[in-house]
């Protein structure tokens, strides 16, 4: 069993996005994504979960380093200006180099 | 004195503020308002299924009409008098020329409690209400611009939850009629206040959570946030008078008029606006207007209509 | 005209089509669910309180039969006309021997709004149905291989939500009875079909969500979805008549043998034939035969069980 | 034989120790909590509103008392007994001078399908009584020092999700009165004891659930969740004669008494006594004493006052 | 105050493995574990969380890097063929080196 | 795009912690945080997240590594004794360096 390297990028955001970014992250190279729904603080206050507006979900991407990039380069000029976003990302070691 | 579910408004906002840690949790919420929505929607439905649909035509219309002038005469004293960026100030206009499902229903209850008649057919107009004023918001804050994708503006409306289920109550209250939906009525007509009021604690819980915000965008909004309700329900009053409608009929499209929406427009702004900020919208709309329409203006509104129709000796 | 609240399952295909976000949360989708097997569960024990309970071991083990004969007939369809793969088609096989407890309760809303009678303990016989398919479905994927672990299996099916729920309703109901039970109607039996109705909702969004799977796996499962439970309901239908039972109860046991089920099997196969891929049967259960057996199946087997009932002069 | 939405609780009981997979999805609990809460506390709201509120002093008084008594004998029996560390005899001491909202709720419905009258204030001592063991549990475990943050203490006892229901409920209800709020009584009365079966087929999960815990900590807490209970009931018997109340009246404060609460004290003691290890408390007072209390106790409290009334010939 | 490394796994997998799984990561030397619902898309299609067999669970386990690799192997070994499940790692910093 | 490090902080805890805690973290120097329901077993039992008494959260804070630190050691002063927890971290990279 060989381990390879990968890049988890985690995407937190208005859940309002969860359907227009799932589509977009498969368009930009992605095989799959995890999504949870959370809650949180950030610069554009606190977003309870209690109600549509105020939901925030979690989006982790299992990923190639470059394509990682990519997909962060078009969060930033996609999203970052207008919702409440945070894109953070590491390497992780996975067992099956051509699923991801 | 306004409807005693008004009490579990007033729970909902103590509790918000003594910071308790009460919630109802987020999916029954959800559920809560799908089911005030369906059974709106079923009892229009119901109505419609009795009368001939077509003699309508004109008040949808008049009701279209309303959608239109609202954000149009919005829009400008939000630009100039309260000085918000165009985006702001085209996405507010947007959400006080839409409609609150959730004022509705508490004037639902407001009329029923007291047996006033209204149209059977008015959960129609407050569909059709729901939808100009979004139109017209996009176009305030882009004008013609080719961005605007108005498919994807036109499914975000008619594809969202709210319209989906008022429609959709609608179609099978009108296909099926009052007898075949005996069966469901327990859940749907029997529970609907009792829902309402769960609904109401934590729309209580919401409008007391943006208190904070309030403060911090100063008392434009807080002015705002009454006075254009009032502003609207006139206008939403003489329409009513000019569709020779009754008086609890005219009281409530004043409601509709003067209730400004949380759910609909919201979701279309933050996909076709998103440079506008959510939380000016929200906290003019959740903290300011609907305390004021549910616990003040309900039984206002009626009281002008009754003098109106008075006035003009309908 | 099959019940109104068919309606709603068309309201959540139509939601679904459409892309609507429209969702029922999913922790109220198993409410949803616990609250239709437990009012199945308590009206067929309230009934089973009232009468002996011996003489049902004949129609007890007649259906255990119909649990063993179906399976053992889809399984060489699925495999040589279907071409699937052995695994595959035993879980598919496992599927349609098995039951639907959502198909029951319309079927039941069916009869209930038409007045129909039908046998109190059919709820009893829906237990026992849904059963033996699993047993069948194990062994024809794996044969008599020692690798099995009926003790799992034997859990996974008892200890199940589904059984447990339907056990445990018809045994609160066997014990307690009408008159002890009647401060819990309002909640199990009064809110029954609005219930129902919410629960329809969302199966008609899952059920489109599977027509992308169907449009893949290609028109036999559609085919094989619609007429394995026809083939099935006269099966059900002439046990029915053999057992001796009423038009309603006929209908009832034909509705039964043509549902399919999505709770139970696909829960014990994952387990025990984790090789089977779950989209296949799901798609034909939840893709095509609930729709096929609410719309136009249950009016159908109504019809024929009239017909037999009629034929052979009982 | 005790009420047949037992039945629900052994469902959930029997469903825990097969280890199945049978839930109550977290938010419908939450929910389910929710309506009895508030519901309790209307149905006392409303009697409130009906009668002068004042000539209540005593009873108010006289219980706050019971919450102080009891934990204050529990104490010293959990500690040089059950050779528990000092914080955790406070803790649990605490639990048991409080009360179990879920008990009171079947009581209720034991005395309602029996037809028993108690006094309609009661709800009003279910609040009085919640309070008063937390303070005496805190400074139990800590003496007088000035760690404890006072400030905190009371808003995690009224701030609470108990607390600010049941007290909610019960202004909104004597506000109101019964005639207003006849629309919600569909949703918070006629539902109550289905809500109340759901409610205690998950209750019966935890109590299972918490059987290994009970094992590990060995018979004494076994025992004294037992013992303690019918101590307390006699307690609260005797002051239910001192009071003057009623047969029914006396069976439900001893069931007060001899309940131990689940919700705010475990809230309140995590906050203010950490270092006590709430799996001790939470088995005692769900894995013994709720148990006990619904199966054997409220009957059994019910027997007790009788006799007592007859004894003192009241 | 010390810090140690450990190796935090995550498996993302059918919520119908859940009691199963729990039970074997103990076995396999797990002192802990932490779940999240979560819903997702890959090879094996959309999972959307909506009712019982489209569910996805979200498993945390903080371990030692050799259990890691054994718990790995074994999920591998049983699950890959037949489940959607992806399993990845990366090492984290601890405090209490025999907590975990 | 120039790429900064910061730390990941998870806080897996009881629920009855999440007020208190978010304004502590926050007290501590976190610009944010993001809160996940979640249920597990560790050291103190089983947590089922089915009633209050036995729901975790999972706490994410992106943050400076020397914040990070100074939030751990106040997390095992004042937690680790008493309390259901666990909190492990690890570099993460970031586009906005000013915005954690
Ligand atoms: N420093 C942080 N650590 C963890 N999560 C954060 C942080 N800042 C923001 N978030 C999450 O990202 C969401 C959007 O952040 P923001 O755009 O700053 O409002 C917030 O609601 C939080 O859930
Ligand atoms: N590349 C990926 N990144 C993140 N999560 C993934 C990825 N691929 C799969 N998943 C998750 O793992 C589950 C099972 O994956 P699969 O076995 O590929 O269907 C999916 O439902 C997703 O939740
Ligand atoms: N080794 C571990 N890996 C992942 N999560 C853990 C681990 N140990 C504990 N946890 C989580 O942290 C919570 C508290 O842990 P403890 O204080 O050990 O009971 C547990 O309920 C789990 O959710
Ligand atoms: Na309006
Ligand atoms: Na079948
Ligand atoms: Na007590």
């Amino acid at each position: 069993m060989d381990i390879h390297i990968r890049t988890l990028l985690t995407i937190i955001t208005e859940s309002s996005l969860e359907s227009g970014l799932s589509k977009e992250l498969e368009m930009l190279g992605a095989n799959g994504y995890t999504i949870t729904d959370a809650r949180g603080k950030g610069d554009r206050g606190e977003r309870v979960a209690e109600w549509d507006a105020e939901k925030n979900i979690r989006i982790e991407v299992v990923i190639s380093g470059d394509i990682a990039l990519k997909i962060t380069d078009y969060l930033q000029e996609k999203y970052y200006k207008n919702f409440a976003m945070i894109v953070y990302s590491h390497e992780v070691k996975v067992l099956r180099p051509n699923k991801f | 004195m306004t409807d005693p579910i008004i009490l579990f408004f007033l729970l909902g906002v103590i509790a918000g503020l003594v910071k308790s840690e009460l919630r109802l949790p987020s999916q029954v919420y959800d559920s809560v308002s799908m089911l005030l929505l369906l059974a709106i929607g079923l009892k229009g439905g119901i109505e419609l299924n009795k009368q001939p649909f077509l003699d309508l035509a004109p008040q949808i219309l008049a009701v279209f009409l309303i959608g239109i002038i609202l954000p149009l005469i919005a829009f400008p004293v939000l630009l100039w008098i309260g000085r918000f960026k165009r985006a702001d100030a085209a996405s507010i206009a947007a959400h006080y020329g839409s409609v609150s499902v959730g004022t509705y229903a508490v004037a639902v209850a407001y009329m029923g409690s007291r047996g006033i008649f209204f149209e059977a057919h008015i959960p129609l107009l407050l569909v059709v209400l729901e939808i100009p004023a979004i139109v017209v918001g996009i176009l305030l804050a882009r004008g013609l611009s080719k961005q605007t994708k108005w498919g994807t503006v036109v499914h975000e409306i008619f594809a969202g939850k709210g319209i989906m289920l008022l429609l959709g109550g609608l179609v099978i209250g009108a296909i099926a009629g009052s007898d075949s939906l005996a069966s469901i009525k327990p859940l749907f007509f029997d529970l609907f206040k009792g829902v309402l009021a769960l609904f109401l604690l934590e729309m209580g819980l919401i409008a007391a959570s943006k208190l904070g915000a309030l403060r911090q965008y100063g008392i434009f909004i807080a002015v705002f946030g009454i006075l254009m309700p009032l502003f609207s329900s006139v206008v939403g009053t003489l329409f009513g008078i000019g569709l020779g409608m009754s008086i609890g009929g005219t009281a409530m499209l004043a409601t509709l008029a003067a209730s400004a929406s949380y759910i609909a427009v919201p979701a279309a702004m933050r996909i076709s606006v998103p440079e506008a900020n959510p939380t000016l919208s929200l906290t003019a709309s959740l903290g300011v207007t609907f305390p004021f329409n549910v616990i003040i203006g309900i039984p206002l509104y009626y009281k002008t209509a009754q003098w109106f129709h008075g006035f003009f000796g309908v």
